[in-house]
């Protein structure tokens, strides 16, 4: 898949929860979509002090058919890159890089899936879970979030399949716990085959854990600090184990977002194993 | 229309963009936006005889009109660098200047003779910037003497054919004793300028946001110093090319480069924020040129430093 | 509510936010904007023996979140400067510290004097990073001997009740090196840091921006530099009290100087676009010590770094 | 006059010629307003790379009465920050210190004047024009600018005053050529007593020795590159003379921007003469 890069315009900014929903004119990006892709968007305008692109995985397109494709993206206010993003408006352009990454790895046939989204996490999730159906998949949902206004999808999710459970660390919504909380029912019950997980880190690690105690594999998008994007500069690594045994520092923005959770080094996270290939080299620096 | 050819010593680029190492990896993934053999000439990441894992995360942090990185040179080694990367850049009829890097003087040398006679490889630029572990770790080119001795072995183990490039740090007092030293060993160039030791504290943890604690600052933040030191290296030594970089966005900048003294220069940072930054940089600064009557870059070249002389004389 | 007061070297603060050098002049422009008595300090624009023109104009270029200035320390002299700016600050209740500048080991050897006794003097800011006549113009901070000599001597001639703080200039190898000359001579403290050393091309008359050439870079730009100097002496000289600068127009901003081991700071650029910014810093500082559980300034200086030892013995 | 900070909200912005004129609510700087004040703009938003100031002479006020205080002031497009500013919307709120500088100096009683102004410069003399006839005096205006779309306050001149004389480099209005080719018969005709001027440096220079040869004096307002706006950065300075023979370098923020021409060493703005008060100790700098 070929990233562009385009000024998109702003079709319709829709308020959900803490969220903000933006679906931006974007046909070439539309028209390539898969579930797990993210795009990069320039923040703060032609003057801005803030050089580098905010990412944000595609919760959603639509792709060009008597319109224009579009794609939509959920944006949650955090620093003064997105708090900028959350200013626009319908009409306003943004200049966005996409689609980045590699998306979720999909089974030709049917499978029995849970989806496992916290916060804004669930986004990407929400495509996915068409896919799988579209392929007669069997899908749950499991959301979770700190409060209730931080849940996102809720209602899309409870449209598409059949059940949804939501967690929340206060109990304003849903079960009061985490999303790990209820995940090993959630798997037993379905008969899971497979773990789909998007959310924080410390989260991903728990639902790899948990996927490895069912003995099922946990495909996961992970959200590393990125200054490119693209794959030209190497901010975005993690230790990633490879088929050969073989320990890297691989980037997550090209060679992810989505790894299987049982590849990812996750104790090893902002750290240096002393086994990753080339650590040995590291003695200078 | 402006005559963009320019020469780095005994090479000459079709025009003077360039990327700049570290930032462009090795203009793979830069190929999806447009066509590197546009350009100059593609800068690679700095490569080293082995493969490097490079430093723990977090390795960036953004700051005003900047950023600060701490990749610690990850890389492949030298071995898949020229059957992968060259190779690529070969096929697609690009110009490399590969960026070499060591702890040791052996490491450059090694580097430099592996690269000898590689018809992709347009010149070497030899980052300096490392921790020389024969001295206690302090930087090659924080000192004179250890800048010249790797500058030294590695014009003298490189290809003839290929010019010899140093790419100095501003964190010296004097970045013109520090050039002198390389001019003497022998480089035929100069790129100018690498990134400023900076830190940056989260505010959350209590901690320095980067693994490694200090990183490098680059971007626009640190233009007018980059532009400080190709006007005083230029001026010292106005025979020797130019390869000027730090905050290059626009072609204006670009300009700004050019005229203070660099025959060529190298987008770095703008990539990330605008991955067609060279492209774009490169046919503004052309039009610049035209709207100025400016009839080459080679006239252009040092040309600020030359109107200052008139304008202190008059 | 944390508590604001915080110690450079004999003196206590009420609080740790101040203006800084030349970015404030002597406090009565701002006088207007809120009340200057409320600050830690009004640091005072250099002072030299006599009056002195400052460069011809441009005197100014504004650059990516940041500034280039070539002001050439403009001033009435230490006579006028005592009868009217020192005195309107005492009649303020404002505590001021004074900084001062001069081309030869004498001229501050006199403003220390001068100086010595004045009740609104709370401290003496040596401005190392002007031309050193005596050694062909090169600036004293960029020499350890010569700053050591001029430390020294105002150290030893200047009233044991001011403590005195040397401000050094980023534009060096290894700061560590200067900061330890300087404290070997006597210094009391730091102030870090100066400006950086940039240039401006005006790509309309395609020659320097500024009158001067070049000029100090200062700024959010350069404040991963100014951060990173504050770390390095402190981690070399836990026991030296750093007033922290650069680039600094918030609250976090300065907490971020102050976990790296800065005891107070300067708020100098942002000024120029947020007259008030010095009590807003403050405010703002006093609200995000509290939000952290941060008893005091105290507990905050030099955090960071222990944060950072912790997280690596770990 | 003490200057405030404040967040003043965009009334209207309308199109005159090249310009636009801007209308802000900040009822502290209108009530003091005086004609020859400025006012400077903090551009680019919270995340500008742009941390100055511009600098903007207030073309008109309307004090506090039912309504809250007004000022106007007018924008031509030139680098970044005014580029910003020109996309600015009725509505938005602007961050502004004002009022800055010292006002035109004007007689108590009648007097004639002719008022200069080149391109906007035009703009601080509309508000000088009406102190001047309240005081019962005789104003002709002489207005220039490089093409007609690049003059100002044309209009409003003529409604206030009798002769309106208006020169362009172009010839697209009123006389081809400069204002200073049609000033001395301005002065011949009127009997001038004072001229005003407010334009680029050359044309002030010109002005004032146009005047000079008239016998009369000519206030200025000029217009330095500014820092801080509010005299503590010494970025802004012209070497003036003062009444005891003695030249310096003085801030045109705070001690001028309007300064007798007479006073200012124009051949030496942007040179450093060597009987500058305090030249003599530039040797080491
Ligand atoms: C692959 C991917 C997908 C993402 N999807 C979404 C999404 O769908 N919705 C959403 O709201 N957010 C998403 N994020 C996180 C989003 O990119 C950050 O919240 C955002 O970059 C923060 O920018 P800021 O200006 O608010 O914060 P600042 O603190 O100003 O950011 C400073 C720098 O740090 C980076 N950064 C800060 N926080 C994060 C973070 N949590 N993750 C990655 N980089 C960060 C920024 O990109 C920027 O370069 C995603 C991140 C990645 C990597
Ligand atoms: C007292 C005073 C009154 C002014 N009145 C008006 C007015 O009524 N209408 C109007 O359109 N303009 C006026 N100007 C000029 C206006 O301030 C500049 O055009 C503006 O600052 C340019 O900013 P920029 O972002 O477009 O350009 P940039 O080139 O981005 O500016 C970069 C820096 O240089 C300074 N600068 C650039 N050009 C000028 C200039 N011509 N004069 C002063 N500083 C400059 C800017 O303030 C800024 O700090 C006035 C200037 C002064 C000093
Ligand atoms: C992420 C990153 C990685 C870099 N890696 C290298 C490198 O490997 N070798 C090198 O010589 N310079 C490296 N640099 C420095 C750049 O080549 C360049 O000198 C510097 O960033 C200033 O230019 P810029 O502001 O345009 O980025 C790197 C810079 C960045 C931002
Ligand atoms: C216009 C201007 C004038 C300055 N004059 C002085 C000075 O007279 N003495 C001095 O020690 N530093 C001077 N400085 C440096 C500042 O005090 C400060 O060290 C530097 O600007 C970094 O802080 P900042 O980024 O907050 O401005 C000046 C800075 C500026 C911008
Ligand atoms: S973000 Fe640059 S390589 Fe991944
Ligand atoms: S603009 Fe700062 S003193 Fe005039």
């Amino acid at each position: 898949m070929t990233a562009v890069q385009l000024q998109a315009e702003i079709l319709s900014v829709q308020r959900v929860g803490e969220y903000l929903q933006f679906t931006v004119v974007a046909p070439e990006i539309a028209d390539g979509f898969q579930p797990g892709h993210f795009v990069a968007v320039a923040v703060g305008g032609a003057q801005s002090s803030m050089i580098l692109r905010r990412a944000f995985a595609l919760s959603g397109a639509t792709p060009s058919d008597r319109f224009a494709g579009t794609v939509q993206f959920v944006v949650a206010a955090h620093g003064p890159g997105t708090q900028w993003l959350v200013g626009r408006t319908a009409g306003e352009l943004l200049d966005i890089v996409g689609p980045l990454g590699n998306p979720f790895p999909t089974p030709s046939g049917a499978t029995r899936a849970v989806l496992v989204g916290g916060g804004y996490g669930s986004a990407p999730l929400l495509p996915l879970a068409q896919v799988l159906l579209d392929n007669g998949s069997e899908v749950e949902f499991v959301l979770g979030a700190a409060t209730a206004a931080r849940l996102f999808g809720e209602l899309a999710a409870k449209r598409m399949v059949g059940r949804v459970t939501v967690t929340t660390d206060d109990g304003s919504a849903g079960e009061k716990g985490l999303v790990t909380d209820v995940l090993p029912e959630a798997i037993e019950r379905s008969s899971a085959e497979i773990v789909y997980a998007c959310g924080p880190m410390a989260m991903l690690q728990a639902v790899g854990d948990i996927a490895g105690k069912h003995a099922i594999r946990a495909q996961v998008a992970v959200e590393e600090s990125m200054a490119c994007g693209i794959g030209v500069c190497m901010t975005c690594v993690l230790p990633v184990r490879a088929a050969d045994g073989t320990s890297r520092f691989v980037r997550s923005c090209v060679d992810g977002p989505v790894f299987d959770a049982l590849n990812v080094r996750w104790r090893d996270v902002g750290r240096l194993p002393g086994d990753l290939l080339g650590a040995d080299a590291m003695g200078g620096h | 229309m402006a005559t963009m050819s320019t020469r780095l010593a005994t090479v000459t680029l079709p025009n003077p963009v360039l990327t700049a190492s570290g930032c462009a990896a090795a203009g793979r993934e830069l190929h999806q936006f447009f066509d590197v053999s546009q350009l100059g000439a593609v800068v690679t990441k700095s490569i080293m005889p082995r493969a490097r894992s490079g430093r723990a995360t977090p390795r960036m942090a953004e700051t005003p009109s900047g950023m600060l990185n701490s990749i610690g040179l990850q890389g492949p080694g030298i071995e898949s660098f020229i059957a992968n990367d060259l190779a690529w850049l070969a096929e697609q009829g690009a110009r490399a200047v590969v960026s070499i890097a060591g702890t040791h003087t052996d490491d450059y040398v090694l580097l430099a003779r592996k690269l000898a006679g590689h018809p992709a490889v347009a010149m070497l630029e030899v980052n300096i910037s490392c921790p020389n572990v024969e001295s206690r770790g302090q930087v090659f080119a924080c000192d004179a003497i250890a800048s010249s001795r790797v500058i030294g072995a590695v014009r003298r183990a490189a290809d003839p054919a290929q010019p010899v490039f140093a790419k100095l740090s501003p964190d010296v007092t004097d970045i013109v004793h520090i050039a002198r030293a390389c001019a003497d060993a022998g480089a035929d160039g100069f790129s100018l300028i690498n990134t400023l030791l900076g830190i940056v504290i989260d505010t959350d943890t209590l901690a320095p946001a980067l693994g490694g604690v200090s990183g490098g600052l680059s971007g626009p933040a640190i233009r007018p110093v980059a532009v400080r030191c190709v006007w005083q290296v230029h001026q010292a030594f106005p025979h020797l090319p130019i390869l000027g970089m730090g905050g290059i966005r626009t072609g204006l900048d670009a300009l700004q480069f050019i005229l203070a003294g660099a025959s060529a220069v190298s987008v770095g940072t703008a990539v990330f924020g605008d991955p067609s930054a060279p492209v774009r940089v490169l046919a503004e600064l052309e039009a610049a040129l035209d709207e100025r009557g400016l009839a080459s870059v080679r006239d252009a070249v040092g040309l600020a430093q030359r109107n200052q002389r008139a304008r202190v004389s008059a």
